[in-house]
């Protein structure tokens, strides 16, 4: 079933480049059907989910088949805590974007068909139990985005920022490849019993603690991670590829690219190598809250809208970083802490995409009716369009960190955990909280308060598909912040056994 | 089984049915507003009222294991969950009432209802995360509330400065509830108690931080200024019964706990006092007349936190009640000098013959303020006085400071009404309020005059009780000593009013315009905190772009270093390099010096920069000709069986 | 100091030399002849060193080779440096020292080598040695020498698909370039 | 394993046989038929492939896959012997398949098929040869014909001028290398590599680091490894571009399985080859990509990313003797190679030649199917999944990283990220850029359909090839490089 | 004559060979350098069969291939550089140089 949640959307990408191009409406209609076909297979996953029994892996609803097992790498894909609300939030968030209007530049078909591909991709990454199998979603993803940032994307520059984003990014999976090697050269003693099962290799830890050949995998990992999570100093790849891809594709690259990075810190280096882990947590932590505050600080400074919301998501996924990073720090002790750092982390990453996900949308809708993005154009749009505003101001506040909204339960489980570890750190991170809240208040004052510039007199409200993309999204926000429960428990059924907490 | 939790979620939902369907006309007429608030209010005071006599259930509200939104009805909050509503109600009827005519008006009442919600949720958590929840929610609602009116950028401006100051003291509670977390694994006050120490210390320190930064103490004062650029009634709220009660509520509702660590009740005594102190020259300077209520809140707060510093919370929750109900009616009553008068600046007023009414009902607001027996103000301020005395920590300086405040906030007091609706003839433009505002005001009176029974004997008592705790025993010296400074500040006032000189108080332009701005704490915070963060902002932003995106520069430009050699390889063959060893080094300097950046093309940037320069210049490696093929053979052979021979020793040593 | 010794001295001398000339002649086709002494001197010492047929083998076909690589020059060329006199060396310094580089490592490992010792049996009569070499190919080096036919086929046609400009059906170039990249005036 | 003296062991030789059998058959139809069936000669050639293919599946599954010697301990008849057999009879099929619409107005159309069997026997030739002799012969009948062809288009400057360079190089590093293996039998008293296995055990150590390295830059020729890489892009551009896609493709087969089968004989710490090819590998990885940055030709750039992937692949010969993934990593990768040169080459051949970059300028509207395959050859160049250049890339780095060379595998990977620069550069013209301007791929032409066909085919092998690795990993696994 | 002078002055005939082939712009002064390497090589391979194999058979053959080396390079050559002289009357390396970069 899982499988059929990978390959629908990439069978739908294949009947989507057969249809003929004439009509927009249909085609749409039938991207979306096929991007509809995860969402509610996850909804079911969702519902079957057990939880992880104790002594199990915490892994559930695994389906393979032989791939290469010469080279021990298989096609095995399942769920647990962590990855099923990612996975749910893929599926969300493609549907909200790949219905989301937006200039096709006459070439219809083959965007929605990128979309979908895409969609399958990053579909598989979450689900993928094999490391190889991973590695090939991952990279695939990359490919995807790079023709849809091309192609698609605002202007000359895109090109530039897509081949950025490409190289840049796959420098980092190709770090990522070696140290899956290393870790796979260390599962067995000879081709035959090596092996990419992540079940297996998570179960066993083949390269765990000192010695040279797993740092030289953590560090490759880390490397790949950070950036595509990104930290800084990996970040420059983030705001040009951001600013000039087409929305939807903004939002999937904040909403669910970026969470790869994350996910693989914790389902790589903390679930495979946690003695290393505890050995490099601190320096990760001291880049966690770096990237916490510079990238604040560095969202602040920008005049270009959407710019400032890609430096936010620097800010917040080191928030996510910061709570991986104190999860791992201990083997024992402080369990309660790391339990709601780690879980805190994962909520941030289905907060982040949903929030920011939404922020991206509307920076499309801004976009399509404006064709600029530059802050100081921008003012009193709240009379043209209350319903944008609305949304636009909750979904600001969420990003914030306001509680009732998704971001509070995230950021406040992150850094109380994070203080048990790291006080210091965790309190140095709080000033992230403060730069945030000042850049997205003067951001709603820059585009929607204050005096309406002549030339946005005839500025149209929302659509209604755009209406009902952003009005799920945002429902989803305020959900998540009042009562959080559900996704708090899925999420904590996979970190408690991660982190050997009962 | 009614629940704790419908308290605060009646009024957020129905200030949600407020906000939503704006689109319907009749559900956003102002009539509809005031019934369906007040309805929702009312509601809500009838269930606090419940809570209070048959005990609400205390339900949890679970979002995973250790994350326990826990609701409690403590003693003070008991007061607290009455007084929200008490005071919301005038207000609100005075809001629906002089904005009626404004397109916002749902808005603005959703927003307080909201706001009152947010406010219940407050003063019922039981702990950390639901209090950091309910802490946050009424400061985003202070910030729509004081940017209610959107369209001006100085409104947004300020609620954007009052909600960043207030956010800044978040952090402590934020702080606090790690700091707790990390030593007990649980977010309840209760735990506090196991704390000690550094983590002890964390937890206080990060309360009485928030609780500063909501209360308007130092040096987060100015943040009431700014908040004044919202709509009357959202002051009137603001400052008396939610957002800036909430710190003084905070501390004192935490006191206990929080006198385990030793140093609480001086730190809270030295921040208050200074504050009351600070905040009475403030206002008693200042030429606006909301600004100087503003000023006054800070002050008041101030001396309830002296109370709770001194061991007597109860003193402070009593100054809290009274203070609520008289400074909504001073707000409300500003808000009628605005509308009538067009103008807040207190050299431009006199309105007693202009307004007789609410010239009256002010005054009363007046002396409440000023502490005048037999009014409830009064009596709250003696026993914040008598605290201050024979409170467990009292002590006798506290007392001579409590006197000076006192004696200040009687001096402002008296400045502000003389100033506002001092007689002088009667002006032609002046409106007159509808009934309903007459009404809210009234109604506020009349709450500050029935305060006025806890004069009677044994009304204290009845306090002690609901409020759980003990208030200090009062002595008639001091009640006689700070009759003595109210006395002696009504005769100042009356002496400066005869000469017209109350205005100016003698007091050079200088030093007027440094004190009304809070001794110049904005301008400091300006100039010390938010541009430094701009400007450390813009250059982050600017290395950000110039150096970390530019790659690793350094590395660039070693390959491109390199690449100058191959260029230069490429130009002069494979026999210069031979014939010139020596001269390579001049080599390699001249053609840096005629390197051209032209060279570096469109899209590869930073270390691919570097890479790209090499991959151009190494093209010329290829020159198309044999020979030079057959050179770079010849030396491939040689590095080769060097590195073999090299190899070979490496492997056999 | 043998006979062996003296003739060895004497052809290795006139094979250096010889070789050195090819590249100080004044032209090619004195060249060509430098080195065709060179490859005698070296058939000398191989008959030397008892390989009678090898010997005899190589300077029949430098012979042949050498004559052609003359006449070549003048005959199809037309290139006055054929009997000119000429000098046309680029980056010499390098080329010396490349030489003089290889002639050390060589020489290195001539005299520093250790190479095994077995020396060849020669009493047995030439005849003999060169029957081996006969045995050899068509017995244990059956696919060497098979391969090397091969090769030598290739070589002929090959060499004759390019550098014949006569063919059946006129000039044999006709034709063999590139196709137009504008297919308008593509060819029939 | 030998039959005795007398008996030769024709049967081992049979698809050598074969096509050498079919080649003459060219021959002699080329030289009767007239000319306007000429074409037909590919017919034959293309038979003759095939036939040569199935009498190696038939060597192949006679049993098990054969592990021996042949010929006196001259010739391999093992795994990597026959399936670079097959992989270079399938490349050759569809380079003569390329070929027939870019010769049809030459005279000599047939005679050209002849030689394409011929250099193909000789790659073939390469990767079995056990004996140094046989390698310097096969070298050299693969070299020998590699020139001709390159020279084919004898009206052609830019063909002559190229095959000039290439017979220059060849017959240097020919000469380096006769020397070496000359070396190498002072050494040892035998030439086979069974006998050269023992004998140069006790060997000392001088001579043989000579030899060895000689034979090395020898073998760096035919592979294009540095230092004698330089022809590759000048072949790449001024041959006739169906012989560019064989020559940069076909003898590196061959040479990249020989210099596997010899290294792996060599006493590692006496002759220090290990680090040498390791060098080479990294200098050639790393110039290759370097040069190709800002190639505006692709058939340069091309050439230059062959010299790159030539890096990549003797990482596999790095790895020998010391990781199992070795063996199959190199036939693996030379299968992923092979795909994506001809896909690359067989787009050009469809566009007629045309190699200018702003030709290419929104390909993808005009002639989708062309430039998909450009972006599947190109992607599995750099190596993203699941193409066929990223399972011989796992198993490469793997490889690597196993045999203790981590900093080779970190170099590849630098020089991937590079790689894709000049990739995605070109990928980005197709696709991103307007087809509609004066310089652009909208006044293309096309050569027919047999090129596209060809193209068509490869990268969706490519595609197959990389989804469906497990069967040939489970064969390549099993083998074995003799002896 | 030792096994040592004769390689000494295989290597010799090798070394001037490569400073020819360096050194001559003329193509076929290349390939008389290339000839000389090739000599040298077959002078070691013949005294390495005499000194050092014991008359090894595959010594002598092993000089038989390095003839049929020479003779197929110079075969090959003279045939390109008739192609490339008529074409473009190009005879020495300077004028190859369409082809770079």
């Amino acid at each position: 079933m899982l499988t059929a949640a990978i390959f629908v959307p990439l069978a739908g990408a294949i009947v989507m480049l057969m249809l003929p191009a004439s009509r927009e409406r249909m085609l749409r209609a039938i991207a979306a059907a096929f991007a509809s076909v995860p969402l509610v297979i996850s909804a079911i996953a969702w519902q079957r989910f057990q939880g992880g029994a104790p002594g199990t892996s915490g892994f559930e609803q695994i389906e393979s088949a032989g791939w290469i097992p010469t080279l021990g790498a298989n096609y095995l894909v399942g769920i647990d805590g962590i990855s099923l609300p990612l996975v749910v939030l893929t599926a969300l968030l493609f549907l909200a974007s790949i219905i989301y209007p937006v200039d096709y530049r006459g070439r219809i078909k083959s965007y929605f068909a990128l979309f979908l591909f895409l969609e399958s991709v990053s579909l598989g990454v979450f689900l993928a139990l094999d490391l190889l199998l991973f590695y090939v979603f991952w990279d695939l993803s990359l490919v995807g985005m790079y023709f849809l940032i091309g192609a698609w994307g605002h202007g000359e520059e895109a090109r530039r920022a897509a081949l950025k984003f490409f190289l840049y990014t796959l420098a980092g999976s190709l770090a990522m490849l070696l140290a899956i090697l290393v870790l796979y050269l260390h599962s067995g003693p000879s081709t035959g019993q090596r092996t990419f099962d992540m079940i297996q290799l998570i179960a066993t830890r083949p390269l765990d603690g000192p010695g040279l050949s797993a740092t030289l995998a953590f560090v490759g990992f880390g490397v790949a991670f950070a950036i595509k999570t990104p930290l800084v100093p990996f970040h420059t790849w983030l705001p040009p590829a951001h600013v000039d891809a087409p929305a939807p594709v903004s939002t999937i690259l904040a909403g669910v690219l970026l969470k790869m990075g994350t996910y693989g810190f914790v389902r790589i280096m903390l679930s495979m190598m946690p003695l290393t882990f505890q050995r490099f947590a601190f320096p990760l932590a001291v880049l966690a809250v770096v990237s916490i505050v510079y990238g604040a600080l560095v969202a602040l400074a920008q005049d270009n809208l959407k710019r400032r919301i890609a430096y936010t998501s620097v800010n917040h996924m080191g928030y996510v970083v910061l709570g991986v990073a104190a999860a791992g720090a201990l083997s024992a002790g402080n369990e309660q802490a790391r339990v709601l750092a780690l879980t805190g982390a994962t909520v941030e990453m289905v907060a982040h995409g949903l929030i920011t996900g939404a922020l991206f949308l509307i920076t499309g809708s801004i976009w399509r009716r404006a064709a600029t993005y530059e802050l100081a154009e921008f003012g009193g749009l709240a009379s043209k369009t209350p319903a944008l505003t609305l949304l636009a101001t909750v979904a600001a506040f969420a990003s914030l960190g306001l509680p009732g909204l998704a971001g509070f339960v995230a950021e406040f489980q992150i850094f109380v955990g994070a203080f048990a570890v790291y006080p210091w750190l965790a309190a140095i991170g709080l000033i992230g909280i403060i730069v945030t809240a000042a850049l997205f208040l003067k951001l709603l004052q820059r585009v929607f308060l204050g005096d309406l510039p002549a030339r946005w007199s005839a500025w149209t409200e929302l659509g209604r598909v755009e209406l009902v993309s952003l009005t799920v999204l945002i429902v989803l926000v305020i959900f998540v912040g009042v009562a959080p429960a559900t996704l708090l428990a899925v999420i904590e059924a996979g970190v408690r056994p991660l982190l050997g907490v009962r | 089984m009614l629940s704790l939790w419908l308290l605060p979620s009646l009024p957020i939902l129905g200030a949600v049915v407020m906000f939503l369907p704006t689109k319907f006309a009749p559900l956003s007429s102002a009539r509809f507003l005031r019934i369906f608030s007040s309805a929702v209010l009312t509601a809500t005071l009838a269930l606090a009222v419940t809570a209070l006599v048959v005990s609400l259930h205390p339900t949890t509200l679970s979002w995973g294991p250790t994350l326990q939104l826990a609701l409690e009805l403590s003693p003070i909050s008991g007061i607290m969950i009455v007084l929200v509503p008490t005071i919301a109600i005038p207000v609100l009827l005075y809001a629906t009432s002089s904005m009626s005519e404004d397109v916002g008006l749902p808005r603005l009442i959703a927003l307080l209802v909201g706001f009152c919600g947010a406010m219940e949720l407050l003063v019922l958590a039981s702990d950390f995360l639901t209090l950091l929840l309910a802490w946050e929610l009424v400061g985003a609602a202070s910030w729509a509330l004081i940017g209610f009116d959107w369209r001006d950028n100085g409104t947004s401006r300020s609620a954007l400065q009052a909600f960043i100051t207030t956010r800044v003291g978040d952090l402590g509670l934020y702080l606090a509830a790690a700091a707790l977390f990390a030593g007990t694994s649980t977010f309840s006050f209760s735990a506090v108690g196991q704390l000690s120490g550094t983590a002890l210390s964390v937890v206080v320190g990060g309360v009485m931080f928030a609780a500063a930064a909501k209360s308007a103490q130092l040096p987060f004062s100015p943040w009431l200024f700014s908040a004044m650029a919202g709509p009357t009634a959202a002051s009137a709220l603001l400052h008396s019964a939610t957002m800036v009660a909430a710190g003084a509520y905070l501390i004192a509702r935490l006191a206990p706990v929080l006198s385990l660590a030793s140093w609480f009740a001086p730190a809270v005594i030295a921040l208050g006092l200074s504050t009351a102190i600070a905040g009475g020259l403030v206002a008693l300077i200042q030429s606006d007349l909301k600004r100087a209520l503003a000023a006054s809140t800070s002050a008041q707060y101030g001396l309830m936190l002296v109370a709770v510093g001194a061991g007597v919370p109860a003193a402070a929750a009593l100054h809290l009640i009274a203070h609520a109900a008289f400074k909504a009616l001073l707000f409300l009553g500003a808000g009628i000098v605005l509308h009538s008068a067009g103008t807040l600046d207190m050299s431009k007023l006199r309105l007693g013959a202009a307004l007789p009414r609410v010239a009256r009902l002010f005054g009363i607001g007046t002396l409440a303020l000023a502490a005048v027996p037999p009014l409830g103000g009064a009596f709250s301020k003696e026993q914040i006085l008598a605290a201050a005395e024979t409170g467990p920590r009292g002590g006798g300086w506290i007392v001579a400071g409590v006197l000076v405040a006192g004696f200040l906030s009687a001096l402002y007091a008296g400045r502000l009404y003389l100033l506002a609706f001092g007689k002088s003839e009667p002006t032609a433009r002046s409106v007159a309020p509808s009934r309903i505002e007459y009404a809210s005001i009234g109604a506020l009176a009349l709450v500050s005059v029935a305060l006025g029974l806890l004069w009677m004997p044994g009304a204290d008592g009845i306090f002690e009780r609901v409020s759980g705790s003990a208030l200090a025993d009062g002595n008639s010296g001091l009640l006689l000593a700070s009759l003595a400074t109210i006395v002696f500040a009504a005769f100042i006032d009356w002496r400066l009013w005869r000469t017209d000189n109350l205005f100016e108080l003698a007091v050079p332009d200088l030093i007027r315009r440094g004190v009304e701005d809070w001794l110049g704490l904005p301008a400091l915070a300006q100039r010390f905190i938010v541009q430094p963060v701009y400007w450390f902002s813009t250059e982050l932003a600017r290395f950000d772009q110039r150096w970390i995106d530019a790659g690793i520069s350094a590395v660039a430009s070693f390959t491109s270093s390199v690449s100058r050699v191959f260029a230069w390889w490429g130009e002069n063959g494979m026999d210069g390099v031979v014939s010139a060893t020596a001269a390579a080094t001049g080599g390699i300097a001249t053609a840096s010096r005629t390197f051209d950046d032209s060279a570096i093309d469109r899209f590869i940037e930073g270390l691919a920069r570097g890479v790209g320069v090499v991959g151009s210049k190494s093209r010329r490696l290829q020159t198309g000709l044999s020979h030079d093929y057959y050179t770079i053979v010849a030396i491939g052979a040689a590095v080769i069986l060097a590195v073999a021979g090299i190899a070979r020793y490496v492997a056999v040593s | 100091m043998t006979i062996t010794d003296v003739l060895f001295a004497l052809f290795a001398t006139t094979a250096v030399v010889s070789a050195w000339r090819v590249f100080r002649a004044d032209s090619m086709v004195r060249a060509a002849y430098w080195l065709m002494a060179s490859f005698i001197a070296v058939a000398f010492i191989l008959v030397l060193l008892g390989s009678e047929f090898l010997g005899i083998v190589l300077v029949l076909m430098m012979a042949g080779e050498m004559t052609i690589m003359a006449v070549f020059m003048i005959m199809f060329m037309m290139n006055p440096a054929g009997l000119n006199p000429m000098m046309m060396v680029h980056q010499h310094r390098t080329a010396i020292l490349a030489g003089t580089m290889t002639f050390l490592g060589l020489g290195s490992v001539a005299l520093f080598g250790v190479f095994p010792s077995a020396v060849a049996p020669l009493e047995h009569a030439p005849s003999l040695r060169t029957a081996q070499l006969g045995t050899e190919l068509l017995g244990d080096s059956m696919l060497v020498f098979e391969t090397a036919g091969v090769a030598l086929l290739a070589t002929m046609i090959g060499a004759i698909a390019i550098a014949s400009n006569r063919g059946r059906y006129g000039e044999g170039d006709e034709g063999s370039v590139e196709p137009d990249i504008d297919s308008s005036s593509k060819h029939q | 394993m030998n039959s005795g003296m007398g008996s030769m062991p024709v049967g081992d030789v049979i698809p050598e046989i074969v096509l050498l059998v079919g080649t003459v058959v060219v021959l002699l139809f080329a030289l009767s038929a007239p000319r306007r069936v000429q074409w037909w000669s590919s017919v034959i050639a293309i038979v003759t492939i095939g036939a040569t293919s199935a009498v190696t599946v038939k060597l192949m599954s006679a049993g098990s896959i054969p592990q021996r010697l042949t010929f006196f301990d001259t010739y391999a008849i093992d795994g990597a012997a026959l399936w670079a057999k097959q992989i270079i009879l399938a490349a050759s099929a569809i380079v003569v398949v390329l070929s027939v619409d870019w010769f049809r107005s030459d005279q000599r159309h047939g005679e050209y098929y002849a030689i394409v069997l011929m250099s193909a026997l000789g790659a073939i030739m390469m990767a079995g040869a056990a004996d140094l002799m046989e390698l310097t012969l096969a070298v050299l009948l693969s070299s020998a014909t590699s020139s001709v062809l390159i020279a084919y288009h004898r009206q052609s400057r830019r063909a002559g001028e190229a095959a000039i360079k290439y017979y220059l190089l060849g017959a240097l590093s020919n000469g380096l290398m006769v020397y070496g293996i000359v070396l190498l039998f002072g050494l040892a008293a035998t030439t086979t590599y069974a006998g050269l296995a023992t004998a140069l055990r006790t060997a000392h150590s001088l001579p043989l680091i000579a030899g060895v390295a000689l034979t090395i830059v020898g073998l760096a020729f035919k592979i294009g490894a540095v230092p004698v890489h330089a022809w590759m892009p000048d072949v790449s551009e001024g041959a006739p571009a169906p012989v560019s896609a064989f020559v940069t493709t076909l003898p590196k087969i061959g040479a990249l399985i020989a210099l596997a089968r010899l290294m792996a004989i060599m006493p590692e710490a006496t002759s220090g080859w290990r680090p040498v090819v390791a060098l080479l590998a990294a200098l050639t990885m790393t110039i290759g990509n370097v040069a190709a940055l800002w190639q505006e030709n692709i058939r340069r750039l091309l050439g230059w990313s062959a010299v790159s992937q030539t890096g990549y692949g003797m990482m596999a010969v790095v790895a020998l003797n010391r990781s199992d993934l070795a063996a199959p990593s190199l036939l693996y990768f030379l299968v992923a190679y092979t795909l994506g040169n001809l896909a690359a080459f067989g787009v050009v051949i469809q566009l007629r030649g045309e190699a200018r970059i702003t030709h290419y300028h929104g390909l993808a509207q005009k002639h989708p199917v062309l430039a998909g395959a450009v972006v599947v050859s190109f992607l599995s160049f750099v190596g993203i999944p699941p193409l066929a250049g990223f399972a011989a890339k796992v198993a490469l780095f793997g490889a690597s990283i196993d045999a203790g060379y981590a900093w080779l595998a970190i170099l590849a990977i630098v020089n991937t990220v590079i790689s894709l620069a000049y990739y995605a550069r070109i990928i980005g013209h197709m696709y991103f850029s307007d087809p509609s301007g004066e310089d652009s791929s909208g006044s293309l032409a096309i050569m027919g359909w047999a090129p596209n066909a060809c193209v068509l085919i490869c990268s969706l092998a490519i595609v197959a090839v990389g989804i469906a690795a497990e069967p040939l990993f489970a064969s390549f696994r099993a083998a074995l490089l003799l002896p | 004559m030792s096994i040592q002078l004769v390689l000494l002055l295989a290597a010799a005939l090798f070394g001037i060979g490569v400073y020819g082939a360096l050194s001559q712009q003329s193509f076929v002064m290349i390939m008389m350098g290339l000839e000389l390497m090739l000599n040298g090589a077959i002078l070691a391979a013949v005294v390495f069969w005499s000194l050092a194999a014991g008359g090894s058979p595959k010594g002598q053959l092993l000089a038989v291939v390095v003839m049929t080396v020479m003779a197929v390079e110079a075969a090959v050559g003279f045939a390109l550089v008739i192609g490339i002289y008529r074409i473009k009357k190009a005879d020495i390396t300077e004028k190859l140089k369409a082809l770079r970069g």
